[in-house]
């Protein structure tokens, strides 16, 4: 993808007013309640005519103000999932589901129906009325509309909130292997940093009608660290479980790593919480954390009272979360040995 | 009660087939004046809803003389017809040319009131899915304009059974070929007499009208049914 | 106050008469009401106020005479009409039995206008009702400004319709006068009203009617008078 | 081109009196009757709506009869109405009677199609706050079907102006009292050369009607930009 | 409260068929999507009508099928945050927000509407139209407007979603001090456990139209230790912050705590994941976590590979996983002294 956008929209008393480009395939938009998330992607899709500006999606002017080009929303192929659904009423689910599928043209369709709705766990309601969905399935319904009708780019805003956690973590793996499988670009917006981390590689981070910051996914999680509520998630990749006990033992690079949670053969993504790695000067005594590793500080960053240790153990990097205290009494600086200590629990098993 | 006469019979017969031909002929046109008036952005916009309201706002009658100046072999588009060979003036096309124009304004405005209720974020919805704007207009805003452009049915069709004034002045008043219920009460209420004839014509249309409320409260109903919760 | 119902086809010589009427006494309010001769007989019958009802037609003044609403003793023609055949200039009538050679021919509606009963007793009386109503050209026109209005446009062939529109005419012209003897007498009754009567200013109207002052206004609109009528051969 | 004579000036006014008068005084009851059609379960629903519908499928002159009937002194009303001294045929009041009752329908159709748009969670949303029906009648049905009482407004004062057949029946034809312009031009065609006076009211009613459609249309955009984007 | 409802309610393939009596003033209902939780608001503020069933709020009987008694929604005064604002779309925001405090008795009115705008932030919005809100504005001002009813009993279908975590964090302790002066019970929907917790004493959990379990929201986040995702989290009410070189002391009980957020004076709340708490048999040394309590353990619970351990740490309690190895290897029964080791970094500022 390569989007490129300067607009500025004046409404009431807020200002929309950014300028950016977008080369990753996977773009979130982050940032508090009323600062102009929803306002960007109406004016992306064409439902928005900016007061003035530019936009252009693969080379495609589809909007220049000077130029007078306006490229109506349906000759963008734009997928948007609004914030409210927006279901057609006098629609069964299928029918709103192939809505946009049945306008595509038939080598673009890349996108299996049937799959996605078992996905989205909606197969049982095809035949069913839209008004008498629950919530939770109107979204799901909105989300496969729009995903079937194949667009070049698709900009979602707040797809997945008002679904349980568990649904959540079966719709992402699937919409990850679909969106990079056939290409599709995607702008997401999301107040959840986690929803965020998994979907999106760069995130937009706005603020009062303006593109405060930019930065990848991983930074702004790393940012977090300091500024956050919540700190840095380590994200990791582990394979072949094998049980060991009550435990499992994963691989992970060259080591094997002691969980609590069983996976599935395979790769499984974990999530780790650079708070809960541990760091000890010397191997410890008898604890009860499961994965006792040594390594290497390759870097240290992050501001006041939170530091962020970056830490090579055997091939693979972890960050891991201290206080100032800590980096003197344990004499950390680059190339410094330390022991990480991890608890088996600690993981928690993403898909 | 209702004791007709064969040339009763005839008039009822004939009414039903005007109101019903007018409606079916009118919907199309007052989708898409409604369509234009609602959705579309044009300059004269006002201008065309006057037009659209004239023959609401004349005398029937008035209606029937200009229609009779239009389509009159001496009319402006008279020769033209003629050529064609279709013959307006006194025969049945006339009183249904005749109910459609009179009762036109009435479906407009009810079409246009249902359209006007439309969520615009649908519409919008359906565009970035990949509709044109007839895509849009066939797939989502006429069936959510349903239920309108049937009131607006019903309203032209009770309209049509009604409508005397410019009927009678463009289809003429030709017993068995021309003379609809109205005019058929008309002649009734002027002979000494006639009263009971007229009150029973008069019943005939209201158990017609009565009978197409009933159906489009049917259908209506179903539309209804498929928006609620 | 007085309140006449005027049948519609006297509009015009009714406002003159009212107004010379008021000329000569100042301070009466004349508040005629024109419509159809059935419309106003109807009227009055639901209790409207007329003090004085000028009908196209006997057989209305006469059912109200029935009914008890106009008083006997006071009903009077007051002016009589001439029924012709009027059409585009060029159009030839001599009798008619030519009708029978036309597309389309315009009436009143018998049912319900004075005019078109006339019409249709000549045609019977000349013996081409039946086969224009079997062919199904006669047009049945709501009142006789319409049957006009059709022989002006060329609608029609002809039209039947009173000398006193047809003066009305543009376009059309007076084909043909249909002889008196084939229909019954086109009078213009007046009476008044039970109310009427107890109104001195609608008395004085009435009289005036007949006056020569008034007769000379209505012959001016094309009415005879029923003195001259009587006078005129074939009555 | 508009040379009216003075009578043709009281035939304006007096039109412009008996539409406004017909329209506001049929709003109440109209909007009544819509909102027991749309919200209210009742068993002869149906039938309330056929008799609602009457006045438009039977010919105006037919209701003008059925009017007088009613109003007349040995009508059904008539010894009522005359002992409140109040006096319906032959005045303007029987003018606005004729009106408003062949008007209603259109009113009430068009208040219908608006209300049925209402999006029934609002109406439950009012509820739980505390809003009893009335309460819900008052603050969220009327606002939000505004526009369709509006469009209904328009139709029916066009209506009005247009209204013949019952009001010469009901009201009379007196000029300076009860002849509207309707009336006026009927007379006008029984009158040699009256045509091109005919025609100046035809346009003045055009204009008048023309008037109302630009204030609806006015009102109306104020109505809908509280409920875009 | 009293809440007693037992009610079925049918509709095409679904059925709904709970019976619980709710004496909590704040109880929360969990489920996936389509458990029938939106459908149980509606029976219970009178918006649909059971098949059959009772429904009974502080002794009044609202609803009977038997008796055919049948409260008008306008006379249970029970307020609803629906999952879709509904708000009145010809009325400004502060209409809205006024249109059920307008409905109140004088002496009923308990809540300042000024602010309570102030709390959700929307006092600037108040002569804005409805329709030019943002999703997370129109939330709010929903949110805004059934409060401000000061209904009985108030019904929250996932009233926080589409917010923030910020401002969620802001409205939140709004919102129980509100409930909980002027005592009005609160049934709260939700997705999140945190908000659950946060929001709720006790938990009805759905699934499929039934009522599974219901348990004190803190048995929900405890069992959520064995099966959830993410673990139980302690919440620790922590006073009076004092600097201590770049990290802070607080008071917890008889000890004090080393955290790296500061806070504010007086009460602060706290989240500190079960995870966090590594135990060791002797204190460790040099360590790069800041605190290190002794604890005796006052109980073992849990499942599988997951142990909650149940410690007492100078008149606090904490609840800490490990795994069972652990168990063995620390020698961890009832009674035991154990060292409890906690970063400073692991506690997380709630409000
Ligand atoms: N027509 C309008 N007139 C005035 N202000 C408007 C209008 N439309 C939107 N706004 C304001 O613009 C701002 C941005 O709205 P937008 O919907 O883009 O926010 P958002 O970032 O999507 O927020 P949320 O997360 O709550 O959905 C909001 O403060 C909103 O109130
Ligand atoms: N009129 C209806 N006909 C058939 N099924 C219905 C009807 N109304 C609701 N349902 C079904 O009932 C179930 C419960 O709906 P409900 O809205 O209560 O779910 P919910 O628990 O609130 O879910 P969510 O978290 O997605 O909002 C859903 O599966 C829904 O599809
Ligand atoms: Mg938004
Ligand atoms: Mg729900």
């Amino acid at each position: 993808m390569n989007l490129d956008v300067a607009v500025r929209k004046h409404y009431g008393g807020f200002q929309l007013d950014v300028s950016f480009r977008v080369t990753e395939n996977r773009c979130g938009i982050f940032g508090p309640s009323g600062s102009g998330k929803s306002t960007l992607m109406h004016l992306l899709a064409g439902l928005l005519e900016p007061d003035e500006g530019v936009i252009e999606l693969a080379g495609e002017t589809l909007f220049d103000s000077t130029r007078r080009i306006n490229v109506p929303p349906e000759k963008r192929r734009i997928g948007v999932v609004f914030q409210h659904s927006h279901l057609f009423p006098h629609m069964n689910v299928r029918r709103n589901l192939l809505y946009g599928w049945r306008r595509t043209p038939e080598p673009q369709r890349r996108i299996d129906p049937e799959a996605l709705a078992r996905v989205l766990q909606i197969d049982h309601l095809l035949e069913r009325g839209v008004n008498s969905l629950s919530g939770g399935e109107r979204q799901r319904v909105a989300l496969g509309r729009t995903i079937l009708a194949c667009p070049r780019l698709i900009l979602m805003d707040e797809p997945l909130s008002g679904l349980d956690e568990e649904l959540k973590f079966q719709i992402i793996p699937y919409l990850n292997k679909v969106f990079s499988e056939f290409a599709v670009p995607l702008l997401f917006i999301s107040h959840s940093l986690h929803e965020m981390r998994l979907m999106a590689e760069e995130v937009l981070v706005f603020e009062a009608g303006r593109m405060q910051q930019r930065l990848p996914a991983e930074e702004l999680a790393r940012r977090s660290l300091v500024t956050g509520s919540r700190g840095y998630a380590n994200l990791l990749t582990l394979s072949d479980p094998r049980p060991r006990g009550d435990l499992w033992l994963y691989r992970w690079g060259g080591i094997d790593l002691v969980l609590t949670e069983p996976g599935a053969a395979g790769d499984n993504v974990f999530e780790l919480a650079a708070k809960d790695i541990t760091l000890f000067k010397r191997h410890p005594e008898a604890s009860s954390a499961r994965n006792i590793l040594p390594c290497r500080v390759e870097g240290i960053f992050g501001v006041g009272n939170r530091i962020g240790v970056e830490l090579a153990c055997n091939g693979g990097r972890l960050i891991c979360q201290i206080v100032p205290d800590s980096v003197r009494e344990l004499d950390i600086r680059q190339g410094a040995e330390v022991v990480a200590v991890i608890k088996a629990s600690a993981f928690h098993r993403l898909y | 009660m209702l004791n007709l006469a064969p040339q009763d019979m005839q008039a009822i017969w004939l009414s039903a087939q005007v109101a019903a031909a007018a409606t079916l002929l009118s919907v199309p046109f007052g989708f898409m004046v409604a369509y234009l008036l609602v959705f579309v952005r044009l300059p004269g916009k006002a201008l065309v809803e006057g037009v659209v309201n004239l023959p609401l706002v004349l005398p029937p009658v008035v209606v029937g003389y200009l229609l009779l100046l239009l389509f009159g072999q001496s009319g402006v588009l008279g020769p033209l017809l003629q050529a064609l060979d279709i013959r307006i003036i006194f025969t049945l096309k006339g009183a249904v040319v005749a109910s459609a124009v009179v009762g036109f304004p009435l479906l407009v405005r009810s079409i246009r009131t249902g359209m006007e209720e439309i969520d615009e974020r649908l519409l919008l919805a359906s565009r970035t899915l990949g509709a044109r704007w007839w895509d849009t207009l066939l797939t989502i805003i006429l069936p959510l304009s349903g239920r309108a452009v049937l009131a607006g049915m019903t309203l032209m069709f009770a309209r049509s059974l009604g409508e005397f004034g410019a009927t009678i002045i463009l289809a003429g008043n030709i017993p068995g070929v021309t003379q609809t219920i109205p005019l058929a009460i008309y002649e009734y209420t002027n002979t000494p007499g006639g009263d009971r004839m007229a009150l029973s014509l008069c019943l005939v249309s209201i158990i017609i009208s009565f009978a197409v409320l009933l159906a489009n409260e049917a259908v209506s109903r179903k539309f209804r049914q498929r928006a609620t919760r | 106050e007085v309140h006449l119902s005027v049948a519609a086809s006297m509009t015009e010589a009714i406002r003159e008469l009212d107004a010379a009427f008021t000329a000569e006494q100042p301070g009466v309010t004349m508040l005629p009401n024109f419509g159809s001769s059935g419309a106003l007989a109807k009227q009055l019958l639901q209790g409207a106020a007329a003090d004085i009802f000028i009908s196209a037609n006997p057989k209305w003044l006469s059912y109200l005479e029935k009914e008890g609403k106009i008083t006997k003793q006071t009903v009077r023609d007051l002016a009589v009409n001439t029924l012709v055949v009027v059409g585009r200039p060029g159009v030839v009538v001599n009798s008619l039995a030519d009708l029978a050679a036309m597309t389309r021919v315009a009436i009143g509606s018998p049912g319900s206008v004075p005019a078109g009963q006339y019409a249709e007793q000549a045609m019977r009386a000349a013996g081409v009702y039946e086969r224009l109503a079997a062919d199904k050209k006669l047009v049945m026109a709501q009142d006789v400004r319409q049957a006009l209005l059709y022989a002006e446009r060329g609608e029609v062939d002809a039209a039947f319709v009173y000398r006193t529109d047809a003066l009305l005419a543009e376009k059309a012209v007076i084909l043909y006068a249909v002889p008196a003897g084939l229909h019954d007498p086109i009078t213009y009754p007046v009476g008044l009203t039970v109310a009427g009567e107890k109104n001195g200013a609608a008395r004085a109207f009435y009289d005036f009617l007949a006056s020569p002052a008034a007769v000379s206004i209505l012959e001016k609109y094309g009415f005879d008078t029923p003195a001259a009528a009587a006078a005129a051969p074939g009555r």
